[in-house]
């Protein structure tokens, strides 16, 4: 199965536009100074991502998937520069981020990305003409100047993700989910960039508009060459949208790989136990294994593999030893028991 | 819960420290305490000595340090006006203002409560329009007004109650107490409605919006699905989880019911702190405005103290956040 | 109707359309009590702001003021004088004139500390739930020091202050601005507490987070996107406490730590007139009771509604 | 940490126990909310029928009316809603007009309820014990004793490990998956005859979700309970539904076995729901998009409400209204199943 | 009630008595609350004649010598017998730190004993009045005030309360049962008084009420049997009230106007470089402008006697040869501008708001007035306490003050009104000449007042000295207010003209 023909498309092709190194984000959750030193509790940290390392290639579309609190969101926050990674490091175009220390520095590399977030209703300011919303990135990187250009430009942007240039006098509340969503991408757009990070930008949306909304993505992604790190916990909206897909579990990348590849050969157990709990609308009959438990806390996640306590295939090794990224294809996974061979052969789909 | 407590601990005692600080400055810095203490016509000489005597010349921080030794010794030194010791004067008047504020309390939570309860659930019914159009007028009233209009009412009218006072009081040794006699509860009547008037309105209004939110909580509704009587729902589910807002909101208005007391306190000549810390603020006698606001601050803090542990006895999720409980 | 409205000149008539069919104003115009409470409001302000013009005579112009002419009753009762429609008080000033006067010193002191304390309350609030941490909880714990001292006390402590430092000056113009400042004071932690949890909600909204990746400047997101989301609450505690400081203002005048009685405001009126309560001569005392308590009930009324109409869950 | 073993046996399960008699039957329901704006009819004229011991899945998008249509069956609507129409049989008993207190005393008992967020479903201020205990001894005479036994039996009925230890603890000291279990069990207390389920899934995790589903579907199958599975997941249905009713602007627009609309859709709008929804397996080509979105309540179109955004609308729906009839094995809403119309059409054509 | 049974006497007064120490503060109603619990060498009968009292007899036996025979057989409350140590002693702690009598002896007097009964005072200068005002000076234990250390009246600095301010131990027809401060002071006859009682109480009760509203609505409702003052607004209202009724009657108090005429500028005005109070015809424009009759009519509602004086004429038999300027603003105008204020001016009036009959009112009034002659005047009303701080810096323009002359003689107002302000003595000479008034020929005048023994040159120099005054305008007199007390009709009590309550004078029928 590895030797799965190498996929063509952008891996190929284009050179890497992202890279992520050994990327780590820890919070510090400790209870307060004083019930520490009065009930002898430790100092808490909550390590939300650890060790994670990928690359996106320029045009391409990378996704994360996994439980909520596996730290994706986090992920997301530290490629755009909103948290500061605790260990590991960013590369922005062969840019290391860590070493921008000034926000004038940043700014014009902050054009070259974009995001877009869950949220159709919290994500725009409700105070603000959506002109002004979708404005606000031209305005701030000083893209345009005179009130007449910029209204040309978010008119041309409001169309192009199928709005009308008219609707910029109007406020985010009179306007669905979908075509807030859409304004969400204008304003993504407005400061030309190369990368977009979507952090579940449908997961608030009906099937219909959710359609409607990928559609115009993969669009765009097509006729701006726009390179995604895309985020959800729909397997099926990523297998839909992706080249590239993450699996993570606990903060921890266990398998990242070519989407139709870890779709129709996944390795990890993890991945293969959430393909198995999606719903099969085909109705195919099969019988499916579903895995009990639920995620453990981030807190104290379990030693060795994290998955291990709900693995059935783990063992001892799982327990107790940490499992090293190994090259699988393209891609990569996080698994003792891959590496010594010892996991079943899963059925195709 | 050790760790909680003794961090509302530490906070009060910051709390403290800092209204201290107040009030020392106050003290030290609001016109020369001498002046204050000596005639005009005394020579500048008397006037160097007694600044000696007191310790006006050493430096400010061991001016303060003894401040707050001796006021944590309920030392605050002796009024100008009166020329007795503070702590005596407030120990004596503390009863009065006490049993006021503990009256008008519990009389603003048991008409408060009930009437925020049922106009909560009878959001439309008339009964509830008029209690809610009546604790606007309540709110709406000035105190003094209030208080003269029933002393108008009920006692030169009527003559129903008395017009001032605290009637008939027992000597408890430390204590004196107006609870125990006849007299004592008539002028009681007055003086805690007008004061407690204003919370009462407050705590129903609050416990009415609580109620509404509460009713419309995802629990509220499985418990109806669930098929509990109403009773259960109300009552158990509904009211109890109004009561950590409730609970919160009543212990800081108690610290407004003491200070509203000043004004009852002077409408109905009782003889409490209050009346005696507006006259204190007329003569300048700033020993005592001084121990007042520090006992002011320290009735708060232990209310709040207390507040925070029930709020831990009621609240089982142990959230202490109470910023944004006490926000709407 | 969007083509229309972006010629300039129906730009105006298309918001005010918009803005009569927005749910406020249609709650607004659903409530009756509501648009009594606004019209009363908007006499007292009319009052206030052309009392010159408006009240029969200038109470504070003491030449103009004769002693002869005090304890008029009002006009209806026996021994009425045409000139003073409610009466006169001990001094000879109508009392409708007196209560115009008083209503535009109530109505000022009450504004001004309203907005002393809102903006003093909203910067703070802004500053500690955005910034968090150590500066949040030094401001929060300020607050707490501060809400230990209800309104009235903190006047009555800022007043004595005052007389202390600043001697019997405080007696003069000076006395406006000790009222100001500290019912403004008494009344900044509402603001703040207010604001501060709007805020610590609205920094996680992703629209905040969206202008962070942008790049926007801390201070330029607060003030531009988390300032505006706030304000509702602020305007409602705003109308609430514009009732408390009117009322918190009469009560020091009462107390008669307040405004100079040669010009009075609506609680002084009231503690002067309340020596005439047993003499007979209660028009001194009850008509600026009245105009005070009216006054009040309307701008809560005003504050309540605002509150509901804001309230997105009560909709 | 065993449920996987408890759950096993009831993956795939088909068979369950039929009777002919429908135990909850809808006619003509109409609910409505008196706005500012005129009266919105949020469910508009929908009836259908749950058989013994069957699975209806209630599908739609957002708005569509699915919750108010369980809403007012169990007699739960807030004012200002209410039931403007219709008739609510359960069991052959008419619901809808019942006096409050005997509605009261068939809720819990006959209907049961699980709502979407188990978070928020739970009073945090009473234990689990509490809350089931509660419930059990409104709806029966069990001493104190006897109802706490009962809740034991419940909790590990629903597969809560050490149940004993549990059901002193409160709400916040269970994770997500643990208190949707508790909801369940809290609906099944009185073995009612109808489950009213609403989105009992939409808030949990992929592998949570399965889980949960099969818990509900297992429980019901044990205790005899018919359910109606409302959701807007497609899979979730296709697993677990019997038949399956598809809502659109307060109106039912097809209704039949599970298999036929899945893979059968009569209704265009059932069709171009399907084709919207992204599989896995699938083309990574565009999804299907049904253009624009639901119309608000206030602004629905005039004949059939789906016409301005269906790709084969004619005339008549315009005009006039389509009421379901039967289309293949399914019934649909839709004129062009009109035998008439069929009949001119081929006529024209 | 009927004679046999207990009878309590509740009364009320608007302030309480400050402190129990009779030493400690020359106020009227303190004075006069002692006056009931400690007696003086001599007092004053209802009519303000001079009674014996502590002293049962006295003679002059050289001009600076006089003589007083002691009561005998007189106890304190405690028990302890009234001899001649008790009287040095007292006279010796009016001159200590913290006494506000110290004014009542003259300076260089000598208390000497002559015998346990016998008790002789050696004076500087001869004095015709010496003990006039010794109805106030209050005979204290000495061995209880020195067994509790209440020797001095007050020593601020060390911290520590005085005992005599909360106990009292006198001679009087009452003992304290009870003290709260400002809250309820309860007394008991005393059962060993060497008088006569004139009173049937058992008990009585007093208690500060200092809402007026409050006091009437209590004399109303009949919770207090007694009180005072009345507002001259409610006088009426008392009457017509079944079961209470008022009793009025023109006070010893003398009310009156003062201005700043020793500085050069004033502290409080727009006026640079002069004073415009050193002109008298701004003085007489001041006065002129005054409307007295109305503020009689309107704000004392006829309970005052205007007056042309700065003593009562009750106090000066030769009163009716003086007479007000009369009311005349136009007048004042042209008197103002021909002094170089034809625009008139700004100063702040200084007044007390809690002292006198409407105060507050009447200096209102009379900055309505002055407006009218084109002088701005800015208000600082204040409580008491204020406003005599001020006042006793000598920090004010012009001001409201009312004085009663405490020995009921000329020359006490003389003395400490109209003499020339000297600062620098000991004590102060007219230390309550707060505007500095200064004429020497007056204060000539005074001096021979003080040793004139013949009545009739007494007057005449009186009479000299206050039309000197009049002509200067020095002062504008306003009026005499009056007293106004309030009872329940059941009560018997007695009114003096100086406002002091004699409570061993009050029956409960
Ligand atoms: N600012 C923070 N402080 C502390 N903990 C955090 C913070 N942000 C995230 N976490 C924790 O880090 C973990 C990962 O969070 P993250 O938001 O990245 O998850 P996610 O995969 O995006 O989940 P979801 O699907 O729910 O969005 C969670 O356990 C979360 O509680
Ligand atoms: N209180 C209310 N007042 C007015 N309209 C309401 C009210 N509650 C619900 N509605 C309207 O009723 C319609 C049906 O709502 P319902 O909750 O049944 O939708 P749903 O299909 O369950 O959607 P979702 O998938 O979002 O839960 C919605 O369009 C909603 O706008
Ligand atoms: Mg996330
Ligand atoms: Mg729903």
């Amino acid at each position: 199965m590895a030797e799965v023909a190498a996929p063509q498309g952008p891996v190929a092709t284009g050179e890497t536009l992202l890279s992520v190194r050994d990327l780590g984000k820890t919070f510090d959750v400790s209870a307060p100074f004083l019930n520490r030193v009065l009930q002898g509790q430790p100092r808490v940290h909550l390590t939300a991502v650890d060790d994670v390392s990928f690359d996106i290639p320029r045009g391409s579309t990378f996704s994360l998937v996994g439980e909520s609190g596996c730290g994706k969101s986090t992920v997301a926050r530290l490629v755009v520069g909103l948290y500061r990674p605790s260990q590991g490091r960013v590369e922005f175009e062969g840019t290391d981020l860590a070493r921008i220390q000034t926000r004038r520095q940043m700014a014009p590399l902050r054009r070259k990305w974009a995001m877009i977030f869950q949220d159709p209703y919290a994500s725009l300011n409700p105070r603000w003409r959506v002109a002004d919303i979708v404005a606000e990135p031209i305005r701030y990187h000083g893209l345009l100047s005179g009130g007449q250009a910029i209204r040309t430009r978010v008119g041309e942007l409001l169309e192009l993700v199928g709005l009308s240039a008219l609707d910029g006098e109007k406020y985010p509340h009179e306007f669905s989910g979908g075509q807030r969503q859409r304004i969400s991408i204008a304003r993504a757009l407005a400061s030309e960039p190369d990368f977009i990070v979507c952090d579940e930008p449908t997961s608030a949306l009906d099937v219909s508009v959710q359609a409607q909304i990928l559609n115009l993505m993969k669009r765009l992604q097509r006729e701006l060459g726009l390179t995604y790190l895309f985020i959800s916990h729909d397997l099926a909206v990523v297998y839909h949208i992706s080249d590239y897909v993450g699996v993570m579990y606990l903060g921890r990348l266990v398998e990242w790989s070519d989407a139709r590849l870890l779709f129709s050969n996944p390795r990890h157990p993890y991945t293969r136990m959430l393909l198995d709990a999606i719903p099969d609308l085909e109705m195919s009959g099969r019988a499916r294994t579903p895995v009990g438990g639920e995620v453990p806390s981030p807190i104290a996640p379990p030693a060795g593999c994290h998955f291990n306590p709900r693995c059935p295939f783990a063992d001892e090794r799982c327990r107790s030893e940490t499992p090293m990224a190994l090259k699988v294809g393209v891609g990569e996974v996080r698994c003792h028991a891959v590496e010594e061979g010892r996991l079943p052969e899963p059925e195709s789909a | 819960m050790i760790a909680f407590i003794v961090r509302r601990l530490l906070q009060s005692l910051v709390v403290m420290l800092v209204v201290a600080l107040l009030a020392f400055s106050m003290f030290r810095f609001i016109g020369d305490p001498v002046n204050q203490m000596v005639g005009v016509d005394t020579t500048e000489e008397v006037r160097e000595n007694l600044r000696e005597r007191l310790g006006l010349n050493d430096p400010v921080s061991v001016q303060f340090g003894r401040f707050v030794v001796n006021a944590a010794q309920l030392d605050f030194g002796i009024s100008y006006q009166h020329k007795k010791e503070v702590s005596n004067l407030l120990a004596e008047r503390a009863p009065a203002t006490l049993e006021l504020a503990f009256l008008s309390a519990i009389f603003a939570l048991i008409v408060g409560v009930p009437m925020g309860v049922y106009t909560g659930l009878h959001r439309d019914s008339w009964l509830s329009k008029v209690f809610l159009t009546v604790s606007l007028v309540g709110i709406s009233l000035p105190t003094f007004l209030i208080g003269i209009l029933m002393i108008f009412i009920f006692s030169v009218w009527l003559g129903w109650l008395p017009s001032f006072g605290r009637g008939e009081v027992v000597d408890l040794g430390f204590w004196s107490t107006g609870l125990l006699t006849v007299s004592g509860w008539q002028a009681a009547i007055m003086p805690s409605i007008t004061l407690g008037l204003f919370q009462m309105t407050l705590i129903m209004r609050l416990v009415r919006a609580e109620m509404l939110e509460v009713l419309r909580t995802d629990y509220v509704k499985f418990a109806r699905a669930r098929g509990l009587p109403n009773r259960a729902v109300h009552f158990g589910h509904a009211l109890k989880n109004t009561l950590v807002p409730v609970i919160t909101i009543t212990g800081l208005q108690l610290g407004s019911i003491i200070a509203f007391a000043i004004i009852t306190e002077t409408v109905f000549q009782w003889p409490g702190m209050g009346l005696m810390f507006l006259q204190a603020i007329q003569t300048v006698d700033i020993p005592i405005m001084a121990a007042y606001l520090i006992l002011i601050a320290f009735i708060f803090v232990v209310i709040n103290l207390i507040v925070d542990i029930l709020y831990y006895v009621v609240d089982p999720r142990l959230r202490i956040d109470r910023a944004t409980a006490a926000g709407h | 109707m969007s083509v229309v409205s972006s010629l300039p000149g129906r730009r105006g008539a298309d918001m005010l359309r918009r803005a009569w069919d927005s749910d406020i104003a249609y709650s607004f115009r659903q409530s009756k009590v509501t648009m009594v409470a606004a019209a009363v409001t908007l006499v007292y302000f009319v009052f206030a702001l052309f009392a010159p013009w408006i009240a029969p005579h200038d109470p504070y112009d003491l030449s103009s003021v004769s002693l002869m002419d005090s304890f008029m009753p009002p006009v209806w009762e026996e021994g009425g004088d045409p000139r003073f429609l409610l009466g006169s008080d001990d001094q000879g000033r109508g009392i409708l004139s007196t209560i115009i006067y008083g209503s535009r010193i109530s109505l000022a002191v009450g504004f001004a500390s309203v907005i002393f304390a809102a903006v003093l309350g909203v910067t703070l609030g802004l500053i500690a739930g955005y910034a968090g941490g150590a500066v949040d909880a030094f401001i929060m714990r300020v607050a707490e020091v501060q809400l230990s001292f209800p309104a009235i006390l903190i006047a009555l402590l800022i007043d004595g202050v005052a007389r202390g430092v600043l001697g019997n000056e405080a007696q003069g113009d000076i006395a406006y601005f000790v009222i100001i400042l500290s019912i403004g004071l008494s009344f900044w932690v509402q603001y703040a507490r207010t604001v501060r949890g709007s805020c610590m909600v609205e920094k996680n909204k992703e629209y905040v987070q969206a202008a962070r990746v942008i790049g926007v400047r801390p201070a330029l997101v607060v003030f531009r996107h988390v300032l505006p989301n706030v304000l509702g609450p602020v305007l409602v505690i705003a109308t609430i406490t514009l009732a408390l400081a009117i009322i918190t203002e009469a009560t020091l005048s009462f107390l008669g730590v307040g405004v100079p009685p040669t010009s009075p405001s609506l609680g002084t009126m009231i503690r002067i007139g309340n020596d005439f309560l047993f003499s007979g001569e209660w028009w001194i005392t009850i008509f600026p009771g009245v105009a005070l308590a009216v006054l009040v009930l309307a701008v809560n009324l005003l504050g309540d509604w605002l509150r509901d109409a804001l309230n997105p869950k009560l909709r | 940490m065993n449920e996987t073993t408890t759950f096993a046996d009831s993956a795939g399960a088909t068979a369950r126990p039929r009777g002919n008699r429908p135990v909850l039957e809808v006619e003509k329901l109409r609910v409505e909310f008196p706005t500012r704006k005129g009266t919105l009819r949020a469910v508009d004229d929908i009836s259908f029928h749950i058989d013994e011991g069957e699975v209806l899945g209630v599908v739609g998008e957002s708005g569509a009316g699915k919750s108010m249509t369980g809403t007012a069956i169990i007699g739960l609507l807030e004012p200002p809603g209410r039931i403007a129409g219709g008739e609510v049989r359960l069991e052959g008993e008419r619901i809808d007009n019942l006096p409050y207190e005997k509605m009261r005393r068939y809720r819990g008992a006959r209907i049961g309820m699980v709502f979407q967020d188990p978070l928020t479903s739970l009073n945090p201020l009473y234990t689990v014990g509490f809350h089931l205990t509660e419930t059990i001894r409104t709806h029966s005479d069990l001493s104190e004793k006897q109802a706490r036994q009962r809740a034991l039996d419940l909790l590990s009925e629903v597969g809560i490990p050490a149940p004993e230890r549990r059901i002193d603890q409160y709400p916040h000291q269970f994770s997500g998956g643990m208190r949707q279990r508790v909801v369940v069990a809290l609906a099944l207390c009185a073995n009612p005859r109808l489950i009213i389920a609403d989105e009992p899934t939409t808030a949990l995790d992929v592998s949570i979700q399965a889980q949960i589903i099969r818990l509900l579907q297992r429980l019901c199958r044990e205790h005899g309970a018919s359910v109606m599975l409302i959701t807007h997941d497609m899979g979730v249905i296709a697993e677990t539904a019997d038949r399956v009713a598809v809502m659109y602007a307060g109106r039912i627009a097809e209704v039949g076995p599970v298999q036929e609309v899945v893979k059968n859709a009569q209704h265009p709008y059932t069709e171009g729901l399907m084709g919207a929804i992204p599989t896995i397996g699938g083309t990574h080509e565009d999804l299907v998009q049904i253009k624009g979105s639901m119309p608000r309540l206030t602004q629905i179109p005039s004949g059939c409400a789906f016409h301005p955004r269906c790709p084969k609308a004619f005339d008549r729906c315009r005009r006039e209204r389509p009421e379901l009839m039967p289309a293949g094995r399914s019934e649909a809403a839709c004129w062009l199943h009109d035998p008439a119309e069929k009949g001119r059409r081929r006529g024209n054509g | 009630g009927t004679g046999a049974k207990a009878e309590t006497f509740r009364w009320a007064f608007q302030g309480d008595a400050q402190s129990l120490d009779p030493h400690i503060l020359n106020e009227t109603f303190t004075i006069g609350f002692h006056s009931n619990i400690y007696e003086g060498l001599i007092r004053r009968d209802e009519d303000l004649k001079i009674q014996p009292a502590l002293a049962t007899s006295w003679e002059m036996m050289e001009p600076t010598r006089w003589r007083f025979h002691l009561r005998e057989g007189v106890t304190f409350h405690n028990g302890n017998e009234f001899n001649a140590d008790d009287v040095i002693f007292s006279f010796q702690r009016i001159l200590k730190e913290g006494s506000d009598m110290g004014s009542k002896l003259a300076p260089g007097t000598e208390v000497v004993k002559v015998d346990d009964y016998t008790v002789d005072f050696i004076t500087e200068n001869p004095n015709p009045i010496l003990h006039y005002e010794w109805a106030d000076v209050f005979i204290m234990d000495k061995e209880w005030a020195e067994k509790n250390s209440a020797t001095q009246p007050s020593d601020v600095a060390k911290g520590e309360e005085n005992y005599a301010a909360f106990n009292a131990n006198g001679t009087g027809p009452f003992k304290v049962q009870s003290r709260e401060t400002d809250v309820k002071t309860v007394l008991v006859p005393n059962e060993d008084w060497w008088d006569e009682p004139k009173h049937n109480l058992t008990e009585v009760v007093f208690t500060p009420i200092s809402s007026d509203a409050t006091r009437v609505a209590a004399l109303l409702s009949g919770e207090i049997d007694m009180m005072y003052p009345v507002p001259v607004q409610d006088l009426r209202r008392v009457d017509s009230n079944a079961g209470t009724s008022t009793m009025t009657g023109p006070e010893l108090r003398t009310i009156f106007l003062g201005m700043d005429q020793m500085r050069d500028e004033l502290l409080y005005s727009n006026v640079e470089g002069e004073n415009p109070f050193k002109d008298q015809r701004v003085r007489e424009a001041f006065y002129r402008a005054i409307d007295i009759n109305a503020i009689k009519q309107k704000i004392m509602r006829g309970q005052s006697d205007p007056s042309a004086l700065m003593i009562s004429p009750f106090l000066f038999e030769r009163a009716d040869e003086f007479e007000r300027l009369a009311y005349d603003p136009d007048k004042a105008k042209e008197l103002l501008a021909e002094a170089g204020y034809p625009d008139g001016f700004q100063l702040q009036m200084d007044c007390p708001n809690n002292r006198y009959v409407n105060d507050e009112a009447i200096c209102q009034a009379v900055v309505a007035m002055l407006a009218k002659v084109g002088v701005q005047v800015d208000l600082n009303a204040q409580p008491k306490a204020q406003y005599f701080a001020k006042a006793l810096a000598y920090d004010v323009s012009f001001y409201l003050l009312g004085w009663t002359p405490s020995s009921l003689d000329s020359y006490n107002v003389l003395a400490n009104l109209i003499m020339c302000l000297d600062r620098e003595k000991t004590p102060i000479q007219a230390k309550f000449n707060y505007g500095g008034y200064c004429n020497p020929k007056v204060d000539e005048l005074a001096n021979e007042v003080l040793v004139e023994t013949d009545q009739e040159a007494r007057n005449d120099k009186i009479e000299e000295a206050f039309r000197t005054l009049h002509e200067d305008r020095g002062y504008i007199p306003l009026h005499q207010q009056y007293l106004a007390w309030g009872k329940r009709d059941n009560i018997d009590l007695v009114q003096r003209p100086d406002n002091q309550f004699m409570l061993y004078r009050v029956n409960v029928n």
